[in-house]
């Protein structure tokens, strides 16, 4: 009895909350054949757009890439501007990035925690997750006046400084998190179903995931060692003590544990900032009107998703020539269809969940 | 008491009360649901609609009431109109041989508080909620199209394999009870002095982790859940054929947790019933206590859905055939050789 | 703050030896900002892919962009760039290969090599129109299928085109 | 014997009564709903809220139609002409156009503005029902709290 092989359709209207993504499944009774990912509902021409924009106009424009962590986005486009126009950010300032930006790795692997839960079951989890996250977005409420597209790091530096007060609420902020991970663990981590729906699905190892590209926590998972922050350091990474978390077996089990490291790391990363802040500028001096030499320049950041690289190319004037971003969420979605291979198509909804997309920046 | 009293009134007020019994406690059930998970989620829930939101479901079912009521062109007309019906109907009609107390005496006429009490009322009920999978089977298959059959097969093999440790760890109530009628079994519980569910505490956990499977609820809820995929065998009906489906749901938990209740937990008596000083529990009516006891296991389904993830349809498949059923018979001769050797 | 990697021992090492194995190749060799970039001819691409890859152990393809010098090209110039963004972790070094490529030309597909370019292809052909031989699936990644046009060519209009998909 | 605690522990569901007594805490923990519109949660002190020109104290606006924030704005969301009266040292805006449907609220205008006369408000009830009520013109631009919520959106604010 030849085997008659289904195609299914997940999405476009995929109700969890990675954006606008369509799988076109090909599945023999169950077990995934092909899984190809439909992509481009959310395109909004991005690099189009830079292209008329000066330079800082263009900043508030990747608070809506990856909208889940925007911080890290601004990061990474900020980072390769100072580089291209030969901007010196003062120490204060590249501190306060980094309390910044790990703040915003933390709240974007707390809404990652609660989409995979809710994927796969755990319904309470997404609510905790995202309880644990709001005391983080009330931070950046506090110190810029937005929560999801923060807009909260500039060319040159930061747009306002720290003072005591806000350092002693981030310290109690930071205080509350573990309580929240300590619940959530003790749901999960031990769980015979939560095992038994992640542990060994989903597999990717070492060599295949640095074939297809992999980046990020998802990498970590299959035990590569590879983090930008301590391959090439940027915004005076170096100066903080800080472990990357690794997974030996790159489930969706192992992808799990590493995040949830992580996010302990930042923490730890955060409080290293906040006791050691230096004195001085919290930005550097800008021209009102931005011009950029002639040069073109390539730079990668460590963003919670993945490596998220800008390449700039300057023509002289106030607009650059071509803005492209290396989006890691666009790359990861590649090796989605090597994890599914073989799986149950109910594991699709886990795996998808623990690659931990977003369309805004896949679609740019 | 006039006969006509006796022989038409009354029956026929007892029929409508087992028409509004499941129906009501559908409605509370639908509130506490939704009231449980949101507080246990850190959330108020529902709270405006009516006192702290009690008129939501009612809402919810107007709503269906209105709503259009779209069948597919190729859809099987009669399976997919006689589906709902099927589900709904054998639902309600295994609460007539839900007996809700002792027969109360009013002068000289014992009002029974059942509509039929039988020797194999057990047995009536387990017959009657594997009709309901009839139902889904027509409404998976009626529907014409991908999703729904594969939630259909899904929950039909689900229910089918489930069934068997159901039936395992009755027999062991039954032949514990030696009897297959509902009444007795709880009076020879009274008499016994202790609650089966603590007696043969296997029992209850099989039958309570087989009854939540039984009624595709968390963490067996894979065939509905997958919403982005398949959405259970009820994806096409809408309006009320929907809220058919979802209230025979709702209704066959209710069934389901006044069974557990009859079955382990000595359904109206009160709790110590044997202990002299407490002799005082007496005085409040059995039904308080049954309705207590069932209310605590509609929350216990609701706490389990809040907590745990979907189990996947495999193990689900492998849990049942490798442990539950296997566990059920080992507890079934291990009861047999405890009697026997009593 | 240039990056420390690129005028490490291993970066310029890896330049050497690429120009000595490919001599007609390597065109010319710019250091800036601490960045490395090798310009190379359109045939020998791929044969470099590879040797970076297997011999050199560059191991990541980070990324492939594409320019239109539709305005900046001198008279009868190549109208594209195309940029493959080369790096070896992670021992962090990194290389920047360009190759010029005329407006109906056809590149050779780095799948073969690295597997990551796939997507990224597909998306040069879908915002430039650039065509990639051996590509196991080239069709538009972002637009329907059915638009006609390529959005980021400098000479697209940034509205769009009234009436377009 | 890790097996055998293993087993055990699966036997008499620890992981699962462990996951249902982490539930029950948290059943009884404070709940976090804010029950909008009849409670409202006041945003930060600096948080970006629909922008507003401003006035000085003797009631002169602040605005010198010096179209800093036009050229600063990345969504080209205002249109400005300004007039300077015979006699008076500075120019006052004629026309002070601005759509809110296209500010992202990313903060250039107000940092650019010499006068500071436009800034953020901490009004977040920004809706409407027709395009037009997102179209400010010079006397809407101070316009605040009820005025603003009936300029935004004529009639569909519940009576409070």
């Amino acid at each position: 009895m030849a085997f008659k092989e289904i195609d299914l359709n997940m999405g476009p209207q995929h109700p969890s909350t990675h954006g606008v993504l369509r799988l076109k499944l090909a599945v023999d009774n169950e077990v995934v054949l092909r899984v190809e990912p439909v992509i481009g509902y959310l395109h909004r021409g991005m690099e189009k757009l830079w292209e008329s924009l000066t330079y800082t106009q263009v900043v508030p424009l990747t608070d809506r890439l990856d909208y889940i962590a925007s911080l890290s986005n601004n990061l990474g486009y900020v980072l390769a501007a100072e580089k291209l126009a030969g901007i010196d950010v003062p120490r204060r300032a590249r501190w306060i990035r980094i309390v910044l930006v790990e703040l915003q790795r933390l709240a974007s692997h707390l809404a990652w925690l609660g989409f995979m839960a809710n994927d796969i079951g755990a319904m309470s989890v997404l609510l905790y997750g995202f309880e644990a996250r709001e005391t983080v977005l009330d931070l950046f409420e506090e110190y810029c006046g937005a929560r999801l597209t923060i807009h909260g790091i500039r060319i040159g530096g930061v747009p306002r400084d720290i003072d005591a007060a806000f350092a002693v609420r981030v310290r109690k902020v930071l205080d509350g998190i573990p309580k929240w991970l300590g619940d959530i663990r003790a749901l999960l981590d031990e769980n015979r179903i939560w095992k038994q729906r992640t542990v060994g699905v989903g597999r990717i190892d070492a060599a295949d995931a640095v074939a297809y590209g992999l980046t990020g926590p998802s990498l970590r998972a299959s035990g590569v060692d590879w983090d930008m922050r301590k391959a090439l350091p940027y915004s005076s990474y170096d100066e903080f003590d800080f472990e990357v978390p690794l997974g030996r077996n790159g489930d969706v089990y192992d992808r799990y544990l590493v995040r949830l490291e992580e996010i302990n790391q930042s923490i730890r990363i955060v409080r290293q900032a906040l006791d050691g802040l230096p004195e001085g500028e919290f930005s550097a001096k800008v021209p009102r009107v931005l011009k950029v030499a002639p040069g073109e320049v390539f730079h990668t950041i460590e963003a919670p998703k993945g490596v998220l690289g800008f390449y700039i190319k300057s023509n002289g004037t106030d607009k650059p020539e071509r803005v492209k971003m290396k989006s890691p969420s666009f790359i990861n979605l590649q090796s989605l269809e090597h994890m599914c291979k073989g799986n149950l198509f109910s594991d699709v909804v886990g795996i998808l969940g623990s690659l931990d997309i977003v369309l805004g920046e896949i679609d740019k | 008491m006039t006969p006509f009293v006796a022989d038409v009134l009354i029956p026929a007020g007892k029929i409508v009360a087992v028409i509004l019994y499941p129906m009501v406690m559908v409605v509370v059930m639908i509130w506490l649901e939704r009231r449980v998970v949101a507080l246990i989620q850190g959330r108020l829930g529902p709270n405006r609609v009516g006192f702290q939101g009690i008129a939501q479901p009612v809402a919810d079912a107007l709503k269906l009431f209105f709503k259009e009521d779209i069948r597919q062109r190729q859809a099987d007309a009669f399976l997919f109109n006689i589906a709902p019906i099927l589900v709904m109907f054998s639902s309600l009609l295994a609460f007539c041989f839900v007996p809700l107390g002792e027969p109360i005496r009013i002068g000289t006429y014992t009002l029974t508080l059942w509509i039929a009490e039988s020797p194999v009322g057990l047995l009536i009920i387990l017959g009657l909620s594997s009709v309901s999978v009839f139902g889904v089977i027509f409404g998976g298959w009626a529907s014409n199209s991908k999703y729904p059959l594969m939630g259909a097969l899904r929950s039909v093999v689900q229910v089918l394999s489930y069934e068997i440790p159901l039936g395992l760890t009755v027999l062991t109530v039954a032949f514990v009870a030696r009897s297959m009628d509902l009444v007795e079994i709880v009076r020879r519980q009274e008499s016994a002095g202790v609650w089966y569910g603590f007696l043969m505490p296997v029992s209850f956990v099989v039958f309570w982790i087989s009854a939540v499977a039984e009624t595709n609820r968390a963490p067996f809820d894979l065939p509905e859940a997958e919403s982005e995929l398949v959405a259970g065998y009820h994806t096409e009906y809408s309006g009320m054929k929907f809220a058919f489906f979802y209230m025979a749901e709702y209704a066959h938990m209710v069934l389901v947790s006044s069974l557990v209740v009859l079955l382990f937990f000595g359904g109206w008596l009160p709790p110590l019933g044997g202990v002299k000083a407490l002799a005082f529990l007496h005085a409040v009516p059995g039904f308080v206590w049954y309705l207590v006891k069932i209310m605590f296991f509609l929350y216990l389904y609701v706490w389990i859905r809040a907590t745990f993830p979907r189990y996947r349809f495999d193990s689900l498949i492998r849990l049942v055939w490798k442990w539950l059923i296997p566990l059920s018979l080992l507890n079934f001769l291990a009861i047999a050789l405890v009697r026997f050797l009593l | 703050m240039p990056d420390a990697a690129s005028d490490r021992f291993e970066i310029r090492q890896a330049v050497d030896q690429l120009s000595a194995r490919f001599p007609g190749e390597v065109l010319a060799v710019a250091v800036e900002k601490g960045e490395t970039a090798v310009h190379l001819g359109k045939k020998g691409l791929i044969l470099v892919l590879r040797f970076l890859k297997e011999e050199l152990g560059f191991n990541a393809l980070e990324d492939i962009v594409v320019l239109d010098n539709l305005r900046t090209a001198a008279e009868g110039g190549p109208r594209f760039t195309v940029l493959y963004q080369v790096g070896r972790f992670p021992a962090a070094v990194r290389l920047r290969l360009a190759v010029a490529v005329g407006e109906d030309e056809i590149l050779d597909s780095a799948v073969p090599v690295y597997r990551s370019a796939d997507w990224a292809e597909r998306e040069a052909y879908d915002m430039f129109g650039l065509r990639f031989d051996g590509h196991p699936d080239l069709r538009r990644i972002y637009m329907p299928e059915d638009f006609e046009g390529h959005p980021l060519r400098k000479d697209f209009p940034l509205q769009g085109r009234d009436g377009g998909v | 014997m890790s097996r055998l605690k293993r087993f055990l522990k699966m036997a008499f569901l620890v992981d699962i009564l462990q996951g249902l007594g982490v539930t029950l805490r948290l059943y009884f923990s404070r709940k976090v709903t804010v029950e909008y519109p009849e409670e409202v949660q006041e945003p930060a002190e600096r948080f970006r809220g629909i922008l507003r020109l401003h006035r000085d104290e003797k009631g002169e606006p602040l605005c010198i139609a010096c179209k800093a924030c036009q050229r600063a704005c990345g969504t080209n969301c205002f249109d400005i002409e300004g007039k300077r009266e015979d006699g008076a040292k500075i120019m006052r805006p004629t026309k002070f156009d601005w759509k809110l449907d296209r500010c992202s609220f990313c903060g250039f205008c107000v940092e650019v503005c010499p006068t500071s006369a436009i800034r953020f408000s901490r009004e977040f009830r920004l809706t409407g029902t027709e395009k037009e009520g997102l179209f400010f013109r010079l006397p809407d631009m101070y316009l605040a709290g009820e005025d603003l919520q009936t300029h935004l959106c004529a009639g569909c604010r519940r009576p409070r």
